[in-house]
C-alpha cells in the first residue's frame, strides 16, 4: 500500500460512511419488525426520533460518496506518475483488478443513496410514514452495495503497488482491445455522436411527456439511466476527441485535467444530478397513489422532473459547445 | 409612526457570514488556478540545462541530501533502509526505493 | 427554494448569534482548529508547490547520468568509459561531469564545486559564486575567495560572477571553477570525471539506451531524468505523508475534542435547545441549525486557516517552515515560490478536517436536537 | 374545540419507577372561551397542558383538535399542528439570554423561512400592541418581570394561534402585574381566542371571564372541588 494522504483521506471517508449506512441498515430492520405508528409508547417514539439520525447519516454518506467519487478519480489521475507506464488516471485504475469495480461501485452507490434520500424526502412530506417500510427495506438492499465498495475500494489500496506496470488510457481505451472500455472507444464516431444526439432527443421528448401529462414515469426512469450509459459511452468514443483535439485520445477522465480547463466537472456534475433526478422522480411517481402522498408528491416529482431535465439541457448544452468550439473536424 | 428604521435590520450575521465564506471559497478556488507563470523560473532553468544540474540545492547538509538522486545507495541511511539518519533533513527525506527495485540496477547491485 | 434559503439564513442568523454568545469557548474552538489546519496546509502548500519546482526545473536535467559503482559506493569513472557510453548508438551530448562536495572549516557549509561545461568556460583563477554562497562568505564581484585543500594549501580565487538570485533553488551552494582549477585543488588525476552525462536523440529510448550502458559497463548505475523527477515526486509525498501521520494525532485529539464538546451540552444549552422545541421548532430545525454550526466553526476555521498558509508559504516564503528544513545545513537558499496549488490536496485537507468534525458531531447534535419540547415545563 | 378520550400519559414507561401523570381522563375544551385548571402541585395539570398544547404524546388515548385526532401525528407534523393552533406562555417565562426582545419574539418563526423583515414587523407590531415596544431592542435579561411575561406573550401570538396556552402566568407577577394580565387575556378572549390556564392563583380561577375551571388531582378530574 502506499502511504498517501488522499488515500488515507478515502479510506476514513468510506469507513465514516459504511458505518452509517450499517448503523442505518441495522436500525431499518428493527423498523421493518416493530414499527407501530398508532402506539404511543416510547419504543415507537424514539423509532421515530431515530429516524432523524438516519436520514442526517444518509445526507452525510452522499455527500462523502460524492466526494470521494471526485477525490477517487483525481488521486488516480495524479498518482499515475508514480507508476511506469500510466499516463493518467485509467493506468492507476488498472495497476490492479479492483480498481474499475471500485470505481464502478462507487458510482452506484452515489445513485443508491440519492434515491434514497428522495424516497426519504417525500415519505416526511406525508402524514403517516406510507414509504417507511419501502425505504428501510431500500437503505438494507443499499448495505451490501455500501459494504462491497468499501472492500473493493481497501483491496484496491492495499493491493496497490507502484512498479507494476499498468496500460494508459492510449491503450485501454483505444479501439484494438477486446473489453467493454474499448468497445466503446472502438465505436464509429459519427454512430457514436448520432446515438447520443438520438437519446438526448428522446430523453427530451419522454422527459416532457411526463413533465406535461404525468404518464409514463417508469419510461422516464429507463430513459434517465439509459442516456447516463450513453453518454457516458459518447464521453469515451467521440465527445473527449473534441475537447482534447486529438483524433486518438479517448480518456474519460483527462477531462477533469486543468489543462482543459477543468471541463470534465461541467461536464459529469449535470449528468450526474440529472440522472439521479430523473431516475429518482421517475422511481417517486409509482408512489403517486398512495391517498396520503397525492398531494406533495405530484408537486415534488414535477420539480425532480423538471431539475432533471434542466441539468440534462446544461449538460447538452456544454457538449454541444465542447464539440462546436473545438478545432478538431472528425467529419 | 413609521415602522421603517426601527423594523429594518442593520445587517444580518448570515449576509455577513455567507459573505466572508463566498470570499474564503473563492480564494480557495482562485488558487487552484493561479502559478502557471514559467517566466521567474526562466533563469534557474537555463542554468539546469547549461551545467546539467540534476537536483535542489534545498538541503546542504549532507552529499546524500544534497544530491539526493546521485547519492550512493548506501551513504543515506547507513544502518537500516527505513531507520532516521542523524541529520535533520534525512528525516524529511525518503530511501530511494525506486533506483533499487528497478531492473537497470538489479545486477549492479550484487 | 426561496423559502428553503430564507430558512437557512434564517437559521444562520441564529446559529451565529448563539456562537456569539458564547465567545469565549468556541473562538477558542476555531483557534485551535485553525492552528491545526494551518500548519497542515502549510506544508501541504509548500510540498507541493516544491515538487512542482523540482519537476518543472529539473525537467531539463540530463536524460541519462551514469555512475561508476564501486563495494557499493560512487567512485570517480574513467575517461575510457566515456568513450565506450560515446559510441552508443543514439547516444548524445555525452560528457563528463566534475563536481564534488567541498566542506568549508571557515563557517561550517557544504559547497558544491562544480565544472562548467564547454559554453560556461571559466578562467583559470576565477569562480561563480551561488547566492548563498555570497551571503555565506560575504563576496562580491571581483573579491577573492578562499578556500583551503585538504592538503592545507591555500587557493585564491576570483569572485567572476554570481549566479541569480532566481535560480537560488539550484544554485544556491555552487562554487564553478575551471577545470584546470578543480582538477589541481582536489588533486585529481586528468583522466577521471565523478560521473557522465548524456542526452537520448529519441527520448523514447532512454530505457533501452540506459539498458545497453548498464551491459557495456557493468560497474556503473544509471541514473535516468524520470527517476529524478521520480523521486522528488516520492520523496515530497513521503514528507508529507509523514507529518499527516504526525498531525494526524493531533487532529484525532481534536475531534476527540470536538466530540467531547459537542457531545457535554452545557444546561444553558439544553435549556435554549428546550426553549426552542418548545416554542414550535421541529427536531429537524434544530438538526438544521447545529449543523450549520458544524459547518461554520470547521468551514470558517478551514477557509480562513487556508488563506493564512496561501499567503504564508508564497507570500512570506514559509518562513516558519525555515528551520525545519535548514536542519544543520549553513547555506540555505532563498526563494519565492510560484504560486502552485494542487486542487486535489486542499480537497483532501477539506476532507481530512471538516469531514470528520462534521461526522463526529453528528450522533451529539441530534442528541441535543430530540430533546422533548416539554422538557422546559417539568 | 380540544377533546381528550381516555387519555393516560405514563412516565418512565417499563422502568421501575414509572408513574401515571394522567390517567384515563376525558375532558373538552371549547373554542373561544377561557379554561382553568387548578389543582396542587404535582396533581398532574401541567403534563395535562403539555398534552393539550401537543408537547407531549399520551402513552394512550385519543386526543382531538378541532375534529383531528392528534395522537398518531408524526412528530413534524404533530409540531406544525402545534405552530398553527397554540401559543405557549411558560411559568418562568423562557426567554433565550442574549438575545433582543424582537428576536426573542421572532423565534417561533425563524425556521419557517418567511421574509425576515416582515417577520421583524409582525413582531414589533406585536410589542407596540403590548405597550413594550421602547424595550424591542434590549437584551432580555434586562427586563423586569411584567415586561418579560408581555415579551413571552408577544412571542406566543406572533404565529397568531387560535388557542394561548399560559402554565401559572401568574406566580411570579405581583397583584397589579396580575390584574394587567388578566386584562390581556380578556382582550385576546373578546378577540375570538381559546385560552387554557394552569393557575392555583385564585385571581385567575375565580375571575368572571373564566368559563371554565376544572380541578385536577392525582392525574384526574375532580368532579366536586372544594
Amino acid at each position: 500500500m502506499i502511504f498517501h494522504p488522499v488515500i488515507l483521506a478515502l479510506l476514513l471517508g468510506s469507513l465514516i460512511s459504511t458505518l452509517m449506512i450499517l448503523i442505518g441498515a441495522v436500525f431499518g430492520s428493527q423498523i421493518l419488525r416493530q414499527w407501530n405508528l398508532s402506539s404511543g409508547s416510547q419504543k415507537q417514539l424514539n423509532m421515530e426520533r431515530r429516524t432523524y439520525l438516519i436520514s442526517t447519516f444518509l445526507m452525510f454518506a452522499l455527500i462523502s460518496e460524492l466526494l470521494s467519487l471526485l477525490l477517487y478519480v483525481y488521486n488516480a489521475e495524479q498518482m499515475s506518475v508514480q507508476f511506469v507506464g500510466a499516463m493518467c488516471a485509467v493506468g492507476t485504475l488498472n495497476a490492479n483488478i479492483y480498481g474499475f469495480p471500485t470505481l464502478i461501485a462507487k458510482i452506484i452507490l452515489f445513485f443508491c443513496a440519492a434515491l434514497w434520500l428522495m424516497i426519504n424526502h417525500a415519505d416526511n412530506q406525508a402524514h403517516d410514514y406510507p414509504l417507511i417500510r419501502w425505504k428501510y427495506g431500500f437503505l438494507i438492499a443499499i448495505l451490501p452495495i455500501a459494504l462491497s465498495t468499501a472492500g473493493l475500494q481497501l483491496s484496491y489500496f492495499l493491493n496497490l503497488e507502484t512498479d507494476v506496470i499498468t496500460s494508459c488510457c492510449s491503450k485501454l481505451f483505444t479501439p484494438d482491445g477486446d473489453n467493454v472500455t474499448a468497445e466503446m472507444a472502438g465505436l464509429d464516431e459519427a454512430f457514436a455522436l448520432g446515438l447520443f444526439y438520438v437519446c438526448l432527443a428522446l430523453f427530451f421528448i419522454i422527459g416532457l411527456r411526463f413533465y406535461l401529462t404525468k404518464h409514463g414515469h417508469r419510461l422516464f426512469a429507463l430513459a434517465s439511466a439509459v442516456l447516463f450509459i450513453a453518454s457516458i459511452t459518447a464521453v469515451i468514443s467521440v465527445i473527449s476527441l473534441y475537447v482534447y483535439e486529438h483524433p486518438h485520445h479517448h480518456c474519460p477522465f483527462c477531462l477533469l485535467k486543468p489543462e482543459y480547463n477543468y471541463i470534465g466537472y461541467a461536464i459529469y456534475l449535470p449528468l450526474f444530478v440529472g440522472t439521479a433526478l430523473g431516475t429518482g422522480a421517475g422511481t417517486l411517481a409509482s408512489f403517486v397513489q398512495i391517498p396520503s402522498l397525492q398531494e406533495t408528491l405530484t408537486g415534488f416529482v414535477q420539480r425532480l422532473t423538471l431539475a432533471s431535465l434542466i441539468s440534462i439541457l446544461i449538460f447538452a448544452g456544454i457538449v454541444s459547445g465542447a464539440i462546436y468550439l473545438s478545432a478538431l473536424r472528425l467529419f | 409612526m413609521s415602522h421603517k428604521g426601527k423594523t429594518a435590520d442593520r445587517f444580518r450575521y448570515s449576509d455577513v457570514v455567507l459573505m466572508l465564506f463566498s470570499i474564503g471559497l473563492l480564494i480557495m478556488i482562485g488558487s487552484f488556478f493561479g502559478g502557471r507563470d514559467t517566466q521567474s523560473r526562466a533563469p534557474a532553468r537555463e542554468l539546469v540545462s547549461s551545467l546539467g544540474l540534476s537536483d535542489l540545492a534545498l538541503f546542504t547538509e549532507a552529499r546524500y541530501l544534497r544530491h539526493l538522486s546521485q547519492a550512493d545507495l548506501h551513504s543515506a541511511f547507513q544502518d537500516h533502509p527505513v531507520s532516521f539518519d542523524h541529520f535533520p533533513g534525512g528525516s524529511l527525506v525518503m530511501p530511494r526505493l525506486i533506483g533499487i527495485t528497478e531492473g537497470v540496477d538489479h545486477e549492479n547491485m550484487d | 427554494m426561496k423559502i428553503w434559503i430564507e430558512r437557512q439564513r434564517s437559521l444562520i442568523d441564529f446559529t451565529v448569534a448563539g456562537l456569539l454568545r458564547r465567545k469565549v469557548r468556541n473562538l477558542g474552538l476555531m483557534a485551535v482548529y485553525s492552528c491545526v489546519v494551518f500548519i497542515l496546509a502549510t506544508v501541504m502548500l509548500f510540498t507541493h508547490s516544491l515538487r512542482k519546482e523540482a519537476s518543472v526545473l529539473l525537467s531539463d536535467a540530463p536524460e541519462i547520468t551514469v555512475q561508476r559503482v564501486i563495494m557499493g559506493r560512487h567512485a570517480l569513472i574513467e575517461h575510457t568509459d566515456l568513450d565506450v557510453v560515446s559510441k552508443i548508438r543514439g547516444a548524445r551530448h555525452a560528457r563528463g561531469r566534475l563536481w564534488g562536495y567541498f566542506y568549508d572549516t571557515a563557517n561550517g557549509a557544504n559547497y558544491t564545486l562544480m565544472v562548467p561545461d564547454k559554453v560556461h568556460t571559466i578562467k583559470q583563477g576565477q569562480v561563480q559564486i551561488g547566492a548563498g554562497v555570497a551571503r555565506a562568505r560575504d563576496l562580491k564581484k571581483g573579491k577573492f575567495l578562499f578556500l583551503t585543500t585538504n592538503r592545507g594549501k591555500l587557493f585564491k580565487l576570483q569572485v567572476s560572477g554570481i549566479l541569480s538570485t532566481e535560480s537560488e533553488l539550484v544554485s544556491s551552494d555552487l562554487v564553478l571553477m575551471s577545470e584546470q582549477d578543480y582538477r589541481n585543488f582536489f588533486r585529481l588525476p586528468s583522466n577521471v570525471y565523478t560521473d557522465l552525462v548524456l542526452n537520448v536523440r529519441n527520448s523514447r529510448e532512454v530505457t533501452k539506451i540506459a539498458e545497453k550502458i548498464s551491459a557495456v559497463l557493468p560497474d556503473s548505475r544509471v541514473i535516468t531524468r524520470d527517476d529524478i523527477l521520480r523521486t522528488y515526486e516520492s520523496l515530497f509525498s513521503w514528507r508529507e505523508g509523514i507529518l499527516l501521520a504526525l498531525l494526524g494525532g493531533a487532529l484525532c485529539s481534536f475531534i476527540i475534542f470536538a466530540w467531547d464538546k459537542t457531545s457535554g451540552l452545557s444546561a444553558s444549552e439544553r435549556q435554549e435547545i428546550g426553549i426552542l422545541k418548545a416554542v414550535g421548532w421541529e427536531t429537524s430545525d434544530i438538526l438544521t441549525m447545529k449543523l450549520w454550526e458544524s459547518v461554520l466553526i470547521s468551514l470558517g476555521a478551514f477557509l480562513f486557516a487556508y488563506t493564512l498558509a496561501y499567503l504564508h508559504v508564497f507570500y512570506f516564503s514559509a518562513g516558519l517552515l525555515e528551520p525545519v528544513l535548514k536542519g544543520w545545513a549553513i547555506l540555505y537558499p532563498q526563494f519565492h515560490l510560484t504560486p502552485e496549488v494542487d486542487p486535489l490536496q486542499v480537497m483532501t485537507l477539506l476532507f481530512f478536517t471538516v469531514f470528520p468534525y462534521v461526522a463526529a458531531t453528528l450522533v451529539p447534535i441530534w442528541r441535543a436536537a430530540i430533546i422533548d419540547p416539554d422538557t422546559v415545563m417539568r | 374545540m380540544i377533546v381528550f378520550e381516555n387519555v393516560t400519559k405514563t412516565y418512565n414507561e417499563g422502568a421501575e419507577n414509572a408513574f401515571n401523570a394522567i390517567l384515563n381522563l376525558d375532558l373538552t375544551i371549547n373554542s373561544r372561551e377561557i379554561t382553568v385548571l387548578r389543582g396542587p402541585s404535582g396533581s398532574g395539570k401541567t403534563t395535562l397542558l403539555t398534552l393539550i398544547g401537543g408537547m407531549a404524546r399520551p402513552t394512550s388515548g385519543r386526543i382531538h383538535v378541532a375534529e383531528r385526532e392528534v395522537t398518531s401525528l408524526p412528530e413534524r407534523f404533530l409540531t406544525k399542528m402545534r405552530q398553527d393552533t397554540f401559543g405557549f406562555v411558560f411559568q418562568s417565562f423562557n426567554l433565550i439570554k442574549g438575545l433582543s426582545v424582537l428576536d426573542n419574539v421572532m423565534l417561533p418563526l425563524t425556521p419557517l423561512g418567511r421574509p425576515r423583515n416582515q417577520i421583524r414587523k409582525e413582531a414589533y407590531a406585536l410589542l407596540e400592541r403590548l405597550h413594550i415596544q421602547s424595550k424591542a431592542h434590549n437584551l432580555v435579561e434586562t427586563l423586569s418581570g411584567g415586561e418579560a411575561q408581555r415579551t413571552a406573550i408577544a412571542r406566543a401570538l406572533i404565529n397568531n394561534p387560535p388557542v394561548l396556552i399560559a402554565d401559572e402566568p401568574t406566580a411570579n407577577l405581583d397583584t397589579g402585574l396580575s390584574y394587567a394580565f388578566m386584562d390581556i387575556i380578556k382582550e385576546l378572549k373578546d378577540q375570538g381566542k381559546t385560552v387554557v390556564m394552569t393557575s392555583h392563583d385564585p385571581l385567575v380561577w375565580k375571575s368572571e371571564i373564566v368559563d371554565q375551571v376544572i380541578s385536577v388531582r392525582d392525574g384526574k378530574i375532580e368532579s366536586n372541588p372544594t
